[in-house]
């Protein structure tokens, strides 16, 4: 086993290290999946991690490819259906914590998995909200993971698929603070390849808690690579990754490196 | 057992038509009734209006078929193995000569919509979609036809206050009216009864809601032990008009306890749908130019499907190569 | 795996309160959390609010024994058994001294209200309810206490016209949210997984509308295989607050695949019910004076309960003799 | 076995002949279970019986007493909860023919079954719809089932908990013809322990189609035990039950007398 790590191994490593034992945690398709798996193997055995399509309490064996994925059933004691996951424990307001990527994230935390341009015509479509929309919504707290590049941590949006701290009112027509539009939740973190982003408590703007300094990232690279003027007075390092997690993500978690691309 | 319900793969054809509003089930990459929907575009079908929340590979090879006008979807796209190009194409260099609209929802509401079918109430109250453009009435993908398309509901959505309790504001959503439901499913009984394992996801709700139901299974079964059986018997006889045993008809989507995705089929499939030249040779080699499924399942080789096969205590095959940048090494 | 979840019987009264809405699981005759409903009794427990649809003589029994100050149900009787004479006595006979509310609904309303409950959403339209006198606002039973209690909806329903399709006229009830949901089951995992035989009823759906969820059940069993168990299990732990082993501890409702229902406990129940003395002799009997459920059941006597138990294949016991005017002639 | 045959097996026979092949029937519990198994036993094989808290298709060995009885769900091939059997199949409008009984009917073939006096400080409370109104609404027919006495046919109910053919408008406040309020369904027919009665195509009153002649039923006695004035000039005489009928009614569907009371 390499003891070097890379980026995307620490930034799975910091958003697993997020989560805790007795959260109920709703984990999208991908890198969430991956940081969900982790934590469950490591450090919150106890957490249930439920998947949107049809897994409750779910701890694979080998790493599912989707929300549905046959290896998200294997030895779930119960099996539930979109109507129970979605309908009735996201909606119901029973979830702890969504874990959501997407494609651009703002400095209030709206994500966009939708289009790049506008919505009518598009320079760049993208796959769609799926349950991300759903899960920033009705969430007690929503973990963002997303590769840290500017294009992508940007002031604005195009399209707010996945409502953040500031977002669009109900008339469609302006934007709203979410508390003033009565929506429980919001972004707790976002989590990317540089470090651990946060949101003011007042102003809800983004700001750096935290940042991979033993991968050499400086402040200033977080700076740099976000499309944003973004607070970095409160950013301590990040300790480096555990044997641990690291022998976990890498030998049981994801040993095909089909996220982790090995 | 009367076995009237039983057809022969190629008469899916006689009961989907252009036009439907099609529900298909399954999840993304999961139990898509692919054979049947091979069958719909050898016969080039057109004007199919998807409803089906998500779509998978299923979507995105209708859309590139030339069989679809019109999509209210939550996610279309291949999960990891890549992206759905044939969807982002129509969207993004619009072809007069293909009309094409896209109405975009979430899981949560696509979920909540279909059980509105189901239930048989036209609308139903829902705390999703606050906050998110998707609710902005600019971004309305069917504006221009509501109204005017009777299977299109009048408005997108509605708001309230709820008057009964804290007094919150509510969105209303339309139920989901699909015309046909295409299933694939591990076994179905003689008179319809289906059985699934590993999921059913929202495919009984869809069921319910739609006014045609065609399922395809890998094995058609005598009914069995009712008693002991009916914990597994997702969907009743009575919502299903049709039958189809065809072992593989979810192939290159995964189904619990029998196979597992074919990376092979994602890797040359998404590589195709990248331009329109190359995905038109793709059609012709994998759909036209197949005569049957048989045929198809013949090119895609015997070596390729044994090592899909799903391991019976595990459910998926521990087998296969998941990273289709790195298939070449294995196989 | 831990067992903090598992309660004593007697425990019950400390986590059900007076002013509680109330769920009671199981159907009119079957599978009712009857154990645990003595224990209320034997509390003496006032103020409860009834919200379970449909109640049997789980209800009657509360009611009569002056543990209830509100029922919002559709049925409250012992099906061929007998009458509901303590709830009828309560309508009939108004007594100042302990005032009681009953407010009417429909099997179909008040399915549909705890399965909005369970999704979360305050109301939800129906089709139903309409063309009946229960509609009418002079027949609305908490008229009185709409906009005071909160814990009774604003309104009894409200009316809308669909606006996404036909335009029809639609009726929207209001979501039932109950504080506690007492279920009785035939198998209970310690972390709370719930398994049920012969029929879930609405109890998935109230245990995921209420806030807290009590779970009597035949046997406490370890988690045993996930894998095969995992059609049964109705009812995820993580909803489960506390649960009890109590053998029979539906009795004299019927439990499938474990025991019958008891006609010598209706025959003397009814009986009773039909004056407020007997029936006042009774609980003194039957409740106040039983130290405990194991002598409840000693009274009742092995003979009787031996009777009872279900055939195997069968789920129920082809041995009782269900007509109260026969009961004589064969035990 | 006695070739003697009670006005109450003449009902359920009587009602039982409503009933054919291919049709979905929603049972409620009591005389309505015996004459739907009874059919099932006999000329209607493939008919699919429901019941609201648990059956879909159901053909017990033993009647059950209630629609939860273990009894309702041996054998049965899908197992489905109210959401389904009401929320789903009679609310979505897939019910073929309901089967009710009640305590009073009126001459549109309204059903009371929740109390005689005034809702407020009735005379007599009843246990309520349970399922009652929501069939005798939603299904595309609806058969009433009911001993025929002068206090239970009257003329107008003293409550409508099931609608018949003049029912209550949607605001509660007057009464309107079904079909003028946008409701399919309706009653098709009452059977009783004297004949079968339907309604007229244009008044929608009740008018008696047949009676049972081979058990000395007049037409005078109809008239007699009924609370309005009734047409009976389209009556004609019911063939009495066949030996199969019969026999099965005792040996098969109810051999315990619990309904038919031997």
């Amino acid at each position: 086993m390499n003891s070097d790590y890379s980026h995307l191994e620490m930034m799975v490593i910091a958003a697993s290290r997020l989560l805790s034992d007795h959260q109920k945690v709703l984990v999208g398709t991908g890198i969430p999946l991956v940081a969900g798996a982790l934590a469950k193997k490591t450090h919150a055995r106890k957490m249930k991690m439920l998947m949107e399509a049809v897994a409750y309490d779910c701890d694979p064996e080998s790493l599912p490819f989707c929300v549905a994925d046959p290896r998200a059933v294997y030895q779930t004691k119960w099996l539930p259906t979109p109507v129970e996951v979605m309908g009735q424990y996201l909606q119901g307001g029973d979830i702890d914590f969504g874990f959501l990527g997407g494609a651009q994230v703002d400095k209030f935390g709206n994500l966009n998995s939708t289009c790049i341009g506008t919505y009518q015509k598009p320079r760049k479509r993208f796959e769609g909200s799926g349950g991300a929309s759903d899960i920033a919504l009705m969430a007690k707290n929503t973990i963002i993971i997303m590769s840290h590049e500017k294009r992508r941590f940007v002031d604005a949006v195009d399209f707010i698929t996945s409502p953040g701290w500031y977002c669009r009112s109900l008339d469609g027509r302006s934007r709203m603070m979410r508390s003033e539009m009565g929506m429980a939740g919001g972004p707790y973190a976002v989590v990317s390849t540089l470090g651990v982003m946060k949101f003011d408590e007042v102003s809800k703007l983004m700001y750096v808690d935290s940042y991979f300094e033993d991968l050499g990232v400086e402040l200033a690279t977080i700076e740099q690579e976000t499309g944003f003027a973004i607070d970095v007075s409160r950013a301590r390092p990040l300790p480096p990754p555990t044997h641990l997690e690291l022998e976990t993500l890498r030998t049981k978690v994801d040993p095909e490196g089909i996220y982790m691309k090995y | 057992m009367d076995n009237t319900k039983i057809i022969e793969l190629k008469q899916v054809r006689e009961h989907v038509h252009s036009g439907d509003r099609l529900w298909i089930g399954g999840w993304t990459l999961v139990r898509k009734p692919m054979a049947m929907l091979y069958e719909l575009i050898k016969a080039r079908l057109t004007d199919l209006h998807i409803v089906n929340n998500p779509g998978g590979p299923d979507t995105d090879l209708l859309i590139g078929s030339g069989c679809v006008s019109k999509s209210e979807t939550n996610y279309i796209g291949h999960e990891v193995f890549g992206h759905p190009y044939n969807f982002r194409r129509m969207l993004e260099e619009a072809d007069p000569a293909m009309p094409f609209l896209h109405d975009d929802w979430t899981v949560g509401t696509g979920t909540m919509r279909i059980l509105a079918g189901a239930l048989g109430i036209p609308f139903i109250p829902t705390k999703f979609l606050r906050g998110s453009d998707l609710l902005s009435p600019e971004h309305d993908g069917f504006k221009e036809i509501r109204g005017i398309d009777p299977k299109v509901p009048k408005i997108k959505f509605a708001t309230m206050k709820d008057p009964f309790w804290e007094g919150e504001e509510f969105v209303l959503v339309p139920a989901l009216r699909p015309d046909v439901c295409l299933l694939h499913v591990q076994e179905v009984a003689e008179d319809g009864t289906a059985r699934i394992s590993g999921g059913a996801f929202l495919d009984y709700y869809a069921a319910k809601a739609s006014r045609r139901v065609i399922i395809s299974a890998e094995k058609i079964v005598a009914q069995g032990s009712p008693h002991k059986a009916f914990d597994e018997n997702v969907i009743p006889g009575e919502l299903v008009d049709h039958i189809v045993e065809v072992p593989f008809g979810g192939h290159p989507t995964a189904v619990h306890g029998h196979y597992d995705n074919d990376p092979f089929w994602f890797q040359e499939y998404i590589a195709a749908s990248k331009s329109k030249d190359k995905m038109r040779e793709w059609l012709e080699q994998w759909m036209h130019a197949s005569e049957s499924f048989e045929h198809y399942l013949h090119k895609v080789g015997r070596r390729r499907l044994d090592r899909l096969v799903a391991d019976g205590a595990l459910g998926y095959s521990p087998n296969i190569v998941r990273r289709l940048d790195k298939i070449k090494e294995v196989i």
